[in-house]
């Protein structure tokens, strides 16, 4: 069981790692409108460091959404996808080792750059380790509902924008206890519930949402 | 078994266009009827509120609207999940026709509260929990209309907008208690609907309007299936009969 | 059994009446145009589909 | 051991065909035929399981194919009208990678031993955008030299293949049929596979 899924996230961890230049657009997507805020709202720390939570978790949001059409569209394209379909393992496990493959190239990155995106804000110490935090234990869901998304949109038209639209509604818990546990550190309030209820959603996502992607690839593939 | 069997025939296209056809007017008489008593007791008959004034007579259609929002994405759900289970064709069709009317209902609840909030918090727009969560649901329903319209084969969007509303009927316990959480955080409760005790009479009309919009809503849906129905059909004899009688 | 006193003050709701006016004109539009729009589709739809189902005879007596 | 009975198939608002049935035993080929858009394809993706039919039931050792589930895909092979493979990996690695989703073993040797059989030999560590569309093609039938599983649905598997190559195949075809294999495949060129008992399903 633990094979095909660790098999599916090699495979798709060694192909994202021969087209580096997708992870990196994307890592850049985030940087550039994550900068792009002080410029628009002025320099005013306070403002600043208020303003900080929100904005790197939209910025992270939307950052999740540039990769999500090619989660399963290549695989729809050139027929691998029926061929992952066709596995005598259920599909569900295949999207789990996608989704953990897509989590390690959009997810992991963003949680790695946000701590140097936060001192742009003039974040403490505190709510540093805390967005990092945050931003690990929340995209994973990001990744897991947006399966659902691509699942659902695979081969239409204008599938990217379509996506957004059913995805991004279905983020804001995510948002709001991301940006919640970063805006609770830096009011001194503490982030640890936050981030629990965080955790709790991300667990329920990876073990919810491939089974849901799955069926949604297998209306796809009729 | 026979049971099981009528409730097979009434699932059928065939069968069920001309039923729906025989209640539609039912239907639009009864949310009539109920229209008419429920702005008689809401409008003319109702005392006013002695916090609110008379503004608060929005609350006839405020609320009306936003449980028939919430209901028709629950009855949609619930079509999709039969939809899903026994691949029943009128499964889709229903959840199709409701989704426009449950995405009205949302979208008449967001302006009522408006109109409300202005007068009563002085702000057309506050990120109340009820509103906020309202404004999702509108775009819950406008995500599951924009699908199953991008998909051309009509079995494929049945199915895909019916995972879709299941996926969503999960998540908007989980949207709604976030988001109530997070307003009550940053909010403080300076923003709160005062429960009034409400005046048996203002019940009255509230529950008087709700049935008239649950009604016009079944109306209209029912309208809307036969539509789709003939759309979808259009090569079955049945719907060759009809279109050769020359119904209207 | 009626509540209010004149039909001015009806209109006026104790000085909500746009509030109360907007909302409930807005819900009367709404609730108007939407089945007179739903009538409006099912009768083109249905002209539509007379209109294929002819061409269709047609081509299959040739 | 693979039935189908009273198959009926909509695509779209048109009924492809309807009442469709066949039997298949150990050793036997079907050769599906009929015009383009007859619903050839779409009968291939109902007997993998892909495409529930309207009506009618297919069978596996007597099993039906949508309850027997992963027990008939792990009997399955199919190979579709697109290669599924990666054009950023060399072919060694697409058809390692294939056979690890597919649940299988295959080691390195045998994998190179099939690359050399189709004619890649030399080729194995070029990534496969550098190939032409028929070595890509042979990529993907490359998958088909140490397939043991008895059931092989192949789509149009000749296309894009030179005379050398259809006879390759032919007779690789022919060995899966005389292990006691069955296979079913499109095909819009008559090849002569010569062993094996040949069925036609012509669709109108």
């Amino acid at each position: 069981m633990l094979n095909i899924v660790a098999a599916v996230a090699g495979r798709d961890l060694k192909l994202a790692m021969r087209r580096q230049a997708d992870i990196v657009s994307a890592l850049f997507f985030f940087v550039i409108v994550v900068s792009l805020f002080p410029l628009g709202i002025g320099p005013e720390p306070d403002l600043l460091r208020k303003l900080a939570p929100g904005v790197l978790w939209v910025a992270a949001l939307l950052a999740t959404m540039l990769s999500l059409p090619r989660l399963f569209a290549d695989d729809h394209r050139d027929g691998t996808l029926e061929q992952l379909a066709l596995a005598p393992h259920p599909l569900g496990l295949v999207v789990t080792g996608k989704v953990i493959a897509h989590w390690l190239v959009s997810g992991l990155p963003l949680a790695l750059i946000a701590p140097v995106l936060g001192i742009q804000f003039d974040l403490s110490t505190d709510a540093l380790l805390v967005l990092t935090g945050a931003i690990l234990l929340g995209t994973p869901a990001l990744s897991g509902i947006g399966a659902i998304g691509a699942a659902l949109t695979l081969g239409l038209r204008g599938g990217g924008v379509l996506l957004s639209l059913l995805v991004l509604p279905l983020y804001i818990p995510v948002l709001i206890f991301g940006a919640g546990a970063v805006d609770a550190t830096v009011s001194g309030l503490g982030g640890e519930g936050h981030l629990s209820l965080l955790a709790a959603m991300t667990c329920a996502s990876i073990g919810f949402a491939p089974w849901a992607a799955a069926a949604a690839l297998k209306i796809a593939l009729e | 078994m026979t049971d099981r069997f009528n409730l097979y025939r009434f699932a059928s296209p065939a069968t069920f266009y001309p039923l729906a056809g025989t209640l539609i007017p039912y239907f639009a008489a009864i949310a009539a009827v109920f229209g008419i008593a429920g702005l008689y007791v809401g409008m003319l008959v109702a005392p006013t509120d002695f916090q609110q004034g008379e503004g608060y007579r929005i609350i006839f259609i405020h609320v009306p609207a936003s449980w028939l929002s919430m209901f028709i994405y629950l009855v949609m759900a619930g079509w999709a999940a039969i939809g899903l289970a026994f691949n029943t064709r009128l499964s889709g069709m229903m959840a199709q026709a409701l989704a426009p009317t449950g995405a009205l209902m949302a979208f008449l609840s967001l302006w009522t509260g408006a109109l409300w909030g202005k007068p009563m918090w002085g702000t057309w727009w506050v990120w109340d929990a009820r509103l906020t969560s309202e404004l999702i649901l509108l775009f819950l329903y406008i995500g599951y209309m924009a699908l199953t319209a991008a998909i051309d084969d009509a079995r494929r969007a049945d199915k895909a907008g019916g995972l879709l509303l299941l996926v969503g009927v999960v998540n908007v316990p989980i949207i709604y208690f976030s988001v109530k959480w997070w307003n009550t955080l940053h909010q403080g409760s300076s923003v709160n609907l005062t429960k009034s005790s409400m005046a048996e009479t203002m019940l009255w009309g509230m529950l008087l309007m709700a049935m008239c919009f649950w009604m016009y809503s079944i109306a209209v849906a029912l309208m809307r299936v036969r539509t789709i129905m003939l759309e979808r059909e259009r090569h079955t004899d049945w719907v060759k009969a009809i279109l050769a009688g020359g119904e209207q | 059994m009626i509540y209010w006193n004149s039909f001015s003050d009806f209109l006026a709701m104790g000085g909500y009446g746009l509030y109360v006016w907007g909302s409930f004109g807005v819900t009367a539009a709404v609730m108007l145009i939407e089945p007179i729009a739903v009538a409006r589709h099912r009768k083109t739809t249905i002209a539509r589909l007379k209109r294929q189902l002819r061409a269709e005879s047609r081509t299959t007596a040739e | 051991m693979l039935e189908a009975d009273n198959l009926e198939c909509v695509r779209g608002e048109r009924r492809l065909f309807a009442g469709l049935g066949f039997r298949l035993e150990a050793g036997e080929l079907l050769y599906l035929q009929g015009r383009n858009g007859a619903g050839k394809t779409s009968l291939l993706r109902m007997i993998i399981g892909l495409l529930p039919p309207e009506t009618g039931e297919i069978r596996w050792k007597g099993e039906p194919i949508r309850r027997a589930g992963e027990s008939f895909r792990a009997d399955l092979c199919y190979l579709g009208h697109l290669n599924a493979i990666k054009e950023e990996l060399t072919p060694l690695e697409n058809l390692l990678a294939a056979a690890r989703l597919a649940g299988e073993d295959l080691s390195e040797d045998d994998a190179l031993d099939a690359l050399e059989q189709v004619g890649l030999a030399g080729r194995e560590d070029l990534a496969c955008k550098y190939l032409s569309q028929g070595q890509k093609r042979r990529v993907a039938l490359a998958r088909l030299v140490k397939e043991r599983r008895p059931l092989w649905v192949l789509d149009e598997p000749f296309v894009a293949l030179d005379v050398a190559a259809v006879d390759w195949l032919a007779g690789l075809i022919s060995a899966h049929l005389q292990r006691g294999g069955l296979a079913v495949m499109t095909t819009h060129q008559r090849v002569d596979i010569p062993a094996g008992t040949i069925r036609e399903l012509r669709l109108s």
